[in-house]
């Protein structure tokens, strides 16, 4: 919570103005910069402007524990938090950690899934950014070396 | 060629919920032809857009990550039947695509 | 056992014997070590029990021979052979021993 | 959990396989050894109902069969169903089409491979019966890992699904007979480098790891060709998987479509006669 706090103060402001975009007014640039980035921590800075998140338990990451196939990973993450203006994805040791980002516009529920390609076993963390800050979630997925196939 | 995109919606209330796949490659770049031993450039899409009857609902940036024939589901607010749902992606080669449904 | 018999072993041996020589003389090493293991794949490969890599090992021991490697050719050659041997004799013993796998009566 | 609960009985599967061994059974003809084939793998696996082994791996992986049901929310190989239709509908230079070819309905035709063929006196499978129909239409026939050509399979599958296996094999034609004992032979042949037959893994070490991966029944294998891997990004058929296993234990794979593979199809779905076609499916 303490960090939260801090992170409340900084960035409160601009992140209340951020979260609270009309529909019509998304920006929809691709962050090359924030995914390009090869470690995690400087993915997050480029995407979110800061490393520091809170961890918290009103965020669902649902993967497996041991995935069946790194090719094909199932993620869903979804949120009780409030006024969520986005949800990124990272896998830490990924060559390219940033994964994904949404951007949900107003209306749009804090509630997604894809499929994720994982090179090894690794922490996936959920980030959820919302008016009050950036809070987030992370699990180990171990990747293992498949044999034929089964 | 037909649905590159393939695209499932449900209503419950005023909240669709939107299932898509997308048929593309997704190379990493990193990857290497088994034939040739040369390495496949990156190619993927990089944003998807999803906008219901004209306003953005989704905006979803892809790295190389994400799994070959992409697939993605989101949830929105405010939905109704006859509405009109647009899905559509560029990738980091400039090509495109995009698909309509009726929720 | 019999006398006729071993009277004529000395003529076969001779005959043969010639006939190594000729061919030898027409084919180097390589050429007819190749054509030895060769069959025997050929062999494998009708019985239904070729092993994966015997073909390639076969093809790049050509290509060494071409580029002058005698010696590494011969040793690829080598293994090929022992593969396509081995092969055969798996397919000699699948023959019956498959039975004892069968689930069932 | 499946699995846990077989675990917690180590020995009974063994004592029924014994008892499988010494029952005074008739001579192994094709229903005998069906039989025993599915008695074999529900004595392994008490908790899995004969049906549910059409799911393959997924019906004694429970971890892996939960990320399989979510694949199987929008799975890949919906693409490939897509592209099927529009082949089967579009037709031939001629005017014909594929089913003017096949005498059943097209929900009915899955099912209906492989059979033996008493005039070509050989196993037909579905995949060969599609390329025949080509070849009667003045097409050109198609390679038989041309996507166009699973893709159509796949259609096929989807529409067939719910229908059972039944492959039938007349007591009066011995060439039939022939044709099911040489895929039952080269079944349980041991081949390649590593020295495995197909039953090593399939039977002998069912549900057992070889590395990462858990080693499916063979039971329920034929249902749910073909299928979308995603290790490839691509569709595959059932002898192409074939092909892979046989490029596993390091022996050199045999032409798709061989007698060698049609036999050995011909067995296989023998033995899951009864199971219900749920193909395409998706896999790892």
């Amino acid at each position: 919570m303490q960090t939260g706090r801090r992170l409340l103060l900084q960035g409160g402001l601009v992140l209340a103005a951020l979260a609270a975009l009309p529909r019509t007014l998304l920006a929809a640039v691709w962050p090359e910069k924030a995914f390009s980035q090869t470690a995690a921590r400087q993915a997050m800075t480029e995407l979110l402007g800061t490393t520091d998140t809170v961890s918290s338990d009103r965020i669902m990451l649902k993967v497996p524990q041991i995935a069946e196939n790194g090719a094909v990973v199932p993620v869903t993450v979804s949120t009780t938090l409030d006024n969520v203006a986005s949800i990124s994805i990272f896998v830490e040791n990924n060559p390219r950690p940033l994964a994904a980002s949404f951007e949900l516009p107003t209306g749009t529920l804090p509630e997604i899934s894809s499929r994720l390609k994982m090179g090894e076993t690794s922490n996936v963390m959920a980030v959820v950014r919302t008016d009050t800050g950036l809070f987030s979630v992370s699990k180990e997925v171990k990747v293992t070396i498949g044999g034929c196939g089964g | 060629m037909a649905g590159k995109i393939k695209v499932k919606t449900k209503l419950v209330g005023n909240v669709a919920e939107v299932k898509c796949l997308m048929l593309h490659p997704m190379e990493t770049g990193t990857r290497k032809d088994p034939d040739t031993g040369e390495v496949v450039p990156a190619h993927h899409i990089t944003q998807l857009t999803s906008t219901n009857n004209g306003e953005t609902v989704m905006v979803a940036n892809f790295s190389t990550a994400v799994s070959q024939n992409p697939y993605f589901s989101f949830k929105f607010q405010g939905a109704k039947a006859g509405d009109t749902l647009k899905i559509s992606w560029v990738d980091n080669r400039g090509k495109s695509d995009e698909v309509e449904t009726t929720l | 056992m019999a006398p006729a018999h071993e009277s004529k072993r000395p003529a076969i041996l001779c005959i043969l014997l010639v006939a190594a020589l000729v061919f030898a003389a027409c084919t180097s090493d390589v050429e007819r070590q190749y054509e030895a293991a060769e069959q025997l794949r050929r062999a494998a490969a009708e019985a239904g029990f070729e092993w994966l890599e015997t073909e390639a090992l076969l093809n790049e021991a050509l290509q060494l021979e071409e580029q002058g490697n005698s010696e590494g050719a011969i040793a690829l050659i080598e293994k090929a052979r022992l593969q396509a041997e081995r092969a055969l004799q798996q397919s000699e013993n699948e023959a019956k021993s498959w039975r004892t796998r069968v689930v069932g009566p | 959990m499946m699995l846990g609960r077989e675990s917690r009985r180590p020995g009974s599967w063994i004592v029924a396989l014994a008892m499988l061994m010494l029952s005074p059974a008739a001579t192994g003809g094709p229903e005998e050894d069906r039989v025993a084939f599915a008695q074999y793998y529900q004595s392994r696996f008490p908790a899995v109902t004969f049906e549910e082994f059409a799911n393959g791996i997924y019906a004694i992986d429970a971890d892996a069969r939960a990320q399989w049901l979510e694949i199987e929310e929008f799975p890949p190989y919906e693409f490939a169903i897509e592209n099927g239709e529009a082949l089967w509908s579009k037709p031939f230079k001629n005017g014909n089409s594929y089913a003017s070819c096949f005498e059943s309905a097209v929900p009915d035709i899955r099912a209906a491979y492989p059979r033996f063929d008493v005039s070509k006196a050989e196993v037909v499978t579905l995949e060969v019966a599609l390329n025949d129909c080509r070849v009667t239409h003045a097409e050109t026939p198609m390679a038989y890992d041309a996507s166009d050509m699973i893709d159509l399979t796949a259609y096929l599958a989807h529409a067939a699904r719910g229908k059972k296996i039944d492959v039938r094999i007349p007591g009066d034609q011995t060439n039939a007979l022939a044709a099911y004992e040489e895929g039952k032979r080269f079944y349980y042949s041991k081949r390649g480098q590593l020295n495995f037959a197909c039953a090593d893994c399939h039977v002998t070490s069912v549900g057992l790891r070889v590395r990462a991966d858990r080693l499916s029944a063979s039971l329920g294998h034929p249902t749910h060709f073909p299928v979308y891997r995603s290790k490839l990004g691509a569709m595959i058929s059932l002898q192409q998987r074939f092909a892979g296993c046989i490029r596993d234990v390091r022996a050199k794979p045999f032409e798709l479509q061989s007698p060698e593979y049609r036999n050995l199809e011909f067995f296989l779905a023998y033995m899951s006669n009864g199971l219900t076609i749920n193909g395409p499916g998706a896999r790892k």
